[in-house]
């Protein structure tokens, strides 16, 4: 996969290439991050064409479209046919969040009963048609680029549009958070207080948000490319976190994501057993 | 006979997916189905088992255009749940910090979701091609709440700063300053604004709504207060579960909310200016009054020019709090878990949204119950509908799903807020 | 050839610190504009650029130095030099792999790129006078040796017997094809393997180092260029020196992370060295034990 | 000039400011002492101390007035020389810009002696080469460095080890060593525009007593180092450990999270960044520091030539105290402890050195 879009993705006849915005199971977050570039917008719809968004336009154009960003997981057996509907038309396509590129926080889940869920909100569950798990885009169709974040960063949305129209490798360094720390200037706050931080393993991209508010990092931009959770969770319990804080933390947003879902398995192993077995497929990737 | 079949697949413009499915037969209306895509999330499930002090979180994803709101009530519900109450310099961040998503919410639905309804576009942005002064300047003012949610929040979507008992840390008067200088810029494009849209052509209709919002003593309710009614009734936020009661109905697509009985209410601006329009600031009351508007409002499309409205409050009122914001002794007032329940309600942009949590002794959530604004108009939305449509019949089908759209976005239904709509895929027979 | 390529080795190796020099008005991390001449396609996904200045002339270059090549607002990459243009600037022999090979690729005679440089070690050709030379080159490790080749046909009299061995993944992503006969009508002994032949393929077959024992040269007065995979470069010097060729007189044209060119990003340390610095031509001497070291 | 007292540093930091230098001293904010600008005296972290060990840093009172009574705080000049990310370039169409650089005018109050030692090092990486920065240059002559000699050295700190400190011998304009009862600083310059600056301060020559005292203050801080490297062979020891197994143990603690490097006072790597303008097509690149602990740092072809976390881990304790021998003729570490404290799992390097074989 990754992104060595080689040649920049322009419409027939060097037309404006025509941009495409899709919701899943999702908050809406995501895709409103591209309404909350306020002072880009204008730039943004000069450049491509917006031709498919539903939360901002009642004009849907038809496919094909040059890129389509996709928020949201699959939860259904209808958004299962939607997606591949989605794939076909578009030429790049490009996950915006952790419930497209994670499952999302609905991935949770994953680790219980869904009809139990079901019957603790509906009254008549038999009502509604849903998967009994929440699984990222990329365990359905191939995906040319993930972004992450929940939500999704405003800067690297707008970075990963215009690498991909101007062909080049999206800048979206997949470190830790800790680099983004320093050079921002904070303080950490393991060190500095002993606040427990998901940081060292969690991938950079919020601009290290959390620990600039004094609290520790949460994990909303999912596992860092190399996480050491193992290392980190000893640490954490130096910290003073127990066995059910560890399972938790990591069981969030991005509860999805392997390292993560190994991190908080890991941390308490009996945990596993009203679980689903191990080996069974998780419907995840990887 | 007739029969006649409207469908708007796909709704636009509104925040998360739906459609409309109407089913006429000899010029009567025997089926009206707002449907909703939103695939089930089922927030209140997975609450179950987390700590009290997850909620702020957790719940902020149950939206994304309003997460602030899904804050501060389970906030509120979990500290009342502890038997706490956050006041002071602490209450008035968390205010100012409702106001920016306020601000920002409001801003997004009126200059690019709903004023290209009357102006007759598509999109803002396609407006933007004839008016893009107009455009930016709506962008600069919904930029100006975002910046005072990041601010106070550290980003406008699902803030970091946010915990049960106040905030992380309290942000410096330096850190503040420039969203303190985009609202007074901010403050001038509302008043604009308001005088803006109250120049559209609106439809002549009055619905007789029964209206739901809190009320406050000593402000327009926003963060807090107990609930009244326009009929005169009124109830503390922990007496919720006895007024309002949702059901799932079988020919429907969404948890219906009951009010003391009856269904369809309504909650949002329309309820809040009605209910409270005379402890807006008076800016803002002036600006109601020159834009036309009496001390309460039944014509759900003139709601955007309350949301204009209530930008300008949200404005004034948070350059008032910022002007003589006080230093809280703490970032946050400490919660101690203890077994009890505990409800919370706010006004989010879009209506009245009600938390309720029960925790045990170690602060584990036994049981949650969110009631978001759009579940309760739901009920209230397909009655709008059923009396706009059933004598305008005879249009062609094109423009009545066109007017039908637009009475639905006259409620801003934020359809990813509602935490547990249906996906029906069987009509009752 | 310049004056400098001529400097015995020492010369070049002086040690860093304390070495100080005026600084440019330019700062070293911009690219000055070159302009797209002509653009010749060898590959499907493999093409040659020539590129002069767009004001200006061009540094002088030695053949193994190379380039930092920019594709405006794509990214830059480093590619080796691989002859002069004719009117005075660099060729460049560039394979698509990624987004800033590929944007290279797809530039067109008139487009502009940016280069920096030439940096970087040069093959140590003054030190084969009198010797049989060997080439051995894997895949594109030919564009580098390209130049050095040119060198030794145009200067055939200084030199023994010369062996140009190449190996290449299938007959028809060999490059320099016309070239190499060129050569070998100028008293170079020229050889190809191929991984996988297709149908009218009649040559050898397998991995470079199989051509040694096609070639003649006497181990004891060889000189050896290296370029390719990092395996075969090993592979190939293993085979040299095991046959008796000092591992001094091999050297290796080495690969690494750059992003600066200029020994400030740091991401082409290998050991003790910068490769964009003390690199990319080495000696096997110095080579061989840090190539031995697993993720070094 | 010789040296002399002062009694308080409103004077010097009056002084300074008059001169157009920005103060940047240590504050206490965040829970930490930081870096940070100052307008007076007051500003500094009078009766404040600090707790240092691997992975744990603590803000501590003291009873006492002194206002540099802790060691090296989480920022060194590193901020100053080279900035977390600067833009190289800008092109537009077929024109390349280069941004002026900034080179903001700071006075550094209060650093200590392994951070001078550092800034050589730097000035060995950015000006030794064969291609010098020349906005490195420009951010390095615009600083005023006003030492402070170390009292109480950090339980993380190892500079006598190193031959850096705690005393500063070189590299200052200003050294002051602060000495209490009476609170007061003996001063001295090491620069001609120090010496110019503390002539414009009220001062008294320095007693044979003051002296004294100062030294005493240096000789006590040698001896209560928190840590220790045996730097003997050093060079070859580490180069020559390639293959120990202890690479691999620290590699189950390593977080490969970078914050080691990212404090480094000497590590300099950086990467490029190059972006697009959506509205009119304009290129930019900016630099930013990197790590040798990203995955990217060392790609090549696709996959990373240090992929493990224990060849991460050996190229930076490699590079740190042998290969940068190499490199730079000198040792990359200047003992100043600070990756040993801000390691969120309290890896030490001295420890690991120590186990090497
Ligand atoms: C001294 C020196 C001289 C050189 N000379 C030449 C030369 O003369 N000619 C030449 O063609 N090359 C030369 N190279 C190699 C050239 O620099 C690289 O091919 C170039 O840097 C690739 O950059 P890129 O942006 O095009 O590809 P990148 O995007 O960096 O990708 C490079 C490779 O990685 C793969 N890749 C990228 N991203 C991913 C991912 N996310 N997951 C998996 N795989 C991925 C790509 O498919 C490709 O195989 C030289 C290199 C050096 C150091
Ligand atoms: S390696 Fe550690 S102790 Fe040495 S200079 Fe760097 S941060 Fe300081
Ligand atoms: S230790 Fe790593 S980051 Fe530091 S200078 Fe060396 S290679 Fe660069
Ligand atoms: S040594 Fe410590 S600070 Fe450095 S990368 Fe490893 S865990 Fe992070």
């Amino acid at each position: 996969m990754g992104a060595s879009g080689r040649t920049p993705a322009r419409g027939p006849g060097g037309a404006r290439p025509r941009l495409a915005v899709w919701k899943f199971a999702s908050c809406d977050g995501c895709q409103l991050t591209l309404l909350d570039c306020e002072e880009e917008l204008l730039s943004v719809a000069a450049q491509v064409e917006i031709a498919y968004f539903l939360e901002a336009s009642s004009a849907p154009g038809p496919g094909p479209y040059d890129l389509s960003l996709v928020e949201g997981s699959i939860t259904t057996p209808d958004d299962l046919e939607r997606i591949r509907h989605v794939r076909r038309v578009s030429t790049r396509l490009v996950t915006i969040g952790a419930c497209a590129t994670a499952g999302g926080i609905q991935a949770l889940r994953d680790f219980a009963d869904v009809r139990e869920f079901l019957s603790v909100v509906y009254a008549r569950p038999d009502y509604i048609a849903t998967l009994d798990r929440s699984t990222p885009i990329s365990a359905h169709v191939p995906v040319d680029f993930e972004l992450r974040g929940c939500p999704i960063d405003k800067r690297q949305l707008l970075e990963v549009v215009s690498a991909f129209l101007a062909g080049r490798r999206p800048v979206v360094p997949p470190n830790s958070v800790c680099v983004e720390c320093k050079a921002r200037g904070n303080a950490c706050v393991m060190v500095a207080h002993g606040t427990p931080c998901l940081g060292p393993v969690t991938q950079a991209g919020c601009g290290a948000l959390c620990p600039a508010f004094d609290r520790g990092c949460y994990g909303c931009f999912g596992p860092m490319e190399s996480p050491n959770v193992r290392a980190l969770n000893r640490q954490l319990r130096e910290l003073g976190m127990s066995t059910p804080e560890l399972v938790r933390v990591y069981r969030t947003f991005n509860a999805g994501e392997e390292p993560f879902r190994q991190a908080s398995e890991d941390a308490d192993p009996e945990l596993l057993g009203h679980e689903k077995a191990p080996g069974e497929d998780r419907g995840g990737r990887r | 006979m007739t029969h006649k079949t409207i469908t708007v697949g796909g709704l636009s413009r509104v925040e998360g997916e739906g459609a409309l499915l109407v089913r006429a037969r000899d010029g009567r209306i025997e089926d009206l189905e707002l449907r909703i895509y939103e695939p089930p999330r089922f927030f209140e499930a997975l609450l179950r088992g987390r700590s009290y002090t997850e909620p702020p979180d957790i719940t902020a994803r149950i939206c994304g255009i309003c997460p602030v709101a899904y804050q501060m009530s389970a906030c509120q519900a979990i500290e009342a749940a502890c038997g706490v109450e956050v006041t002071g310099p602490l209450r008035d961040l968390r205010l100012l910090l409702y106001y920016g998503e306020w601000i920002e919410s409001h801003t997004l639905h009126v200059y690019l979701l709903h004023a290209p309804d009357f102006l007759g576009y598509d999109s803002g942005i396609a407006m933007a091609a004839d008016h893009r002064d107009l455009i930016q300047q709506g962008l600069a003012l919904k930029k100006a709440g975002n910046d005072l949610v990041a601010a106070i929040g550290g980003r406008p979507i699902h803030p970091v700063n946010v915990r049960v008992g106040g905030f992380y840390r309290v942000p410096s008067r330096r850190e503040l300053a420039p969203a303190a200088e985009r609202l007074r810029r901010a403050r001038e494009i509302a008043l604009r604004t308001v005088s803006w849209v109250a120049g559209f052509d609106f439809p002549d209709v009055e619905h007789g709504y029964r209206f739901l919002a809190l009320r406050h003593p000593g402000e327009y309710a926003i963060l807090s207060g107990a609930l009244i009614t326009s009929d005169g009734g009124s109830f503390g936020v922990r007496e919720w579960p006895e007024h309002v009661i949702e059901e799932q109905v079988p020919h429907s697509t969404a948890l219906h909310a009951r009010l003391d009985g009856s269904p369809g209410y309504l909650v949002g601006p329309m309820a809040r200016y009605s209910l409270n329009s005379a402890q807006l600031s008076p800016l803002a009351r002036e600006a109601a009054a020159a834009a036309g508007l009496g001390p309460a409002c039944r014509n759900p499309f003139l709601s955007i020019v309350v949301r204009a409205v209530e930008i300008v409050h949200a404005c004034d009122e948070a350059l008032r709090i910022i002007d003589d914001l006080a230093e809280p002794d703490a970032p946050y007032v400490p919660v101690e878990p203890r077994a009890a329940t505990g409800h919370g309600a706010s006004e989010a942009p879009r209506g009245t949204l009600y938390h309720r949590y029960r925790i045990d002794a170690d602060g584990l959530i036994g049981e949650a119950d969110i009631v978001p604004p759009t579940s309760q108009n739901q009920a209230r939305i397909e009655a709008d509908l059923r009396h706009l449509i059933e004598p305008r019949l005879d249009l062609p089908e094109e423009e009545l799903a066109t007017l039908c759209e637009r009475a639905i976005r006259n409620h801003d239904p934020c359809i990813s807020c509602s935490a547990h709509f249906l996906h029906l895929h069987v009509d009752s027979r | 050839m310049t004056a400098e390529a001529r400097q015995p080795r020492a010369e070049r190796d002086e040690p860093r610190p304390g070495l100080s020099r005026a600084c440019t008005p330019v700062r070293p991390m911009t690219p000055e504009l070159y302009r797209v001449r002509s653009r010749r396609a060898d590959r499907v996904d493999t093409v040659t650029l020539q590129l002069v200045p767009v004001r200006g002339g061009c540094p002088p270059y030695l053949p193994g130095q190379f380039t930092m090549l920019y594709a405006p607002g794509v990214g830059e990459v480093p590619m080796s030099i691989s002859g002069r243009a004719s009117s005075g600037g660099y060729v460049h022999t560039i394979r698509a792999v990624g987004a800033v090979s590929g944007a290279l690729c797809g530039k067109r005679p008139g487009d502009v790129v940016g280069v920096r440089g030439p940096y970087g070690t040069w093959w140590d050709i003054p030190a084969a006078a009198e010797m049989d030379v060997v080439v051995a080159a894997g895949g594109l490790g030919l564009a580098p040796l390209r130049p050095l080749v040119r060198e030794l046909v145009r200067h055939r009299s200084r030199y023994g017997r010369i062996s140009v061995i190449a190996g290449t993944r299938t007959p028809a992503t060999l490059v320099y094809g016309p070239e190499l006969a060129r050569w070998r009508g100028n008293g170079v002994d020229v050889q190809v393997t191929v991984d996988h032949p297709d149908h009218v393929w009649k040559g050898p077959v397998g991995l470079v180092t199989r051509l040694l024992d096609r070639i003649v040269f006497e181990p004891r007065r060889t000189f050896a260029f290296v370029c390719g995979p990092e395996a075969m470069m090993r592979a190939t010097a293993d085979d040299l020196v095991g046959r008796g060729v000092a591992a001094r007189r091999v050297e290796l044209s080495l690969e690494r992370n750059m992003k600066c060119g200029i020994g400030w990003c740091g991401h082409c340390q290998l050991g003790p060295l910068f490769v964009c610095l003390d690199g990319p031509v080495l000696s096997y001497e110095r080579a061989a034990r840090l190539l031995a070291v697993k993720e070094l | 000039m010789e040296t002399v007292v002062i009694r308080s540093l409103e004077p010097l930091i009056a002084e300074l400011r008059a001169r157009g230098f920005t103060v940047v001293a240590p504050k206490a904010r965040d829970r930490v002492i930081r870096m940070d600008e100052i307008a007076s005296e007051s500003e500094l972290p009078r009766g404040h101390g600090d707790e240092q060990a691997p992975g744990r840093y603590r803000l501590r009172e003291r009873d006492d007035e002194m206002l540099f009574g802790f060691a090296a705080s989480p920022d060194s000049a590193k901020r100053y020389t080279q900035p977390p990310s600067r833009t190289l370039f800008r092109m537009r169409g077929e024109n390349i810009e280069e941004p002026e650089a900034e080179v903001p005018r700071v006075a550094l109050l209060g650093i200590r002696a392994c951070d001078l030692a550092a800034l050589a090092v730097q000035d060995r990486v950015f000006l030794g080469g064969r291609h010098p920065d020349p906005d490195y240059r420009k951010r390095r002559e615009a600083l005023f460095l006003v030492a402070v000699n170390c009292a109480v050295p950090g339980g993380t700190c190892f500079c006598v080890s190193m031959g850096t400190g705690p005393k500063a011998t070189a590299g200052y304009d200003l050294a002051l060593t602060e000495l209490a009862g009476p609170h007061r600083f003996v001063a001295d310059a090491g620069s001609a525009r120090g010496a110019e600056i503390l002539r414009a301060l009220p001062r008294v020559p320095a007693a044979e007593a003051d002296l004294d005292a100062a030294e005493r203050v240096s000789r006590t801080a040698a001896e209560h180092m928190g840590r220790q490297v045996d730097t003997e062979g050093i060079k070859e020891r580490v180069a020559g450990a390639h293959d120990s197994p202890r690479w691999q143990q620290v590699a189950s603690r390593c977080l490969t999270c970078a914050n080691c490097t990212m404090v480094c006072p000497t590590c300099f790597c950086t990467t490029v960044e190059d972006s697009t303008d959506l509205t009119e097509g304009a290129a930019e690149r900016i630099e930013r520091w990197d790590s040798c602990f990203t995955l990217g740092f060392s790609e090549v072809g696709g996959s990373p030539v240090r992929g493990s976390g224990a060849g991460r881990y050996r190229q930076w304790l490699t590079h740190k105290f042998s290969t940068w021998f190499d490199q730079f003729g000198t040792s990359g570490c200047v003992g100043c402890g600070r990756c040993i404290t801000w390691c969120p799992v309290g890896i030490d390097v001295t420890e690991e050195l120590a186990n090497l074989p």
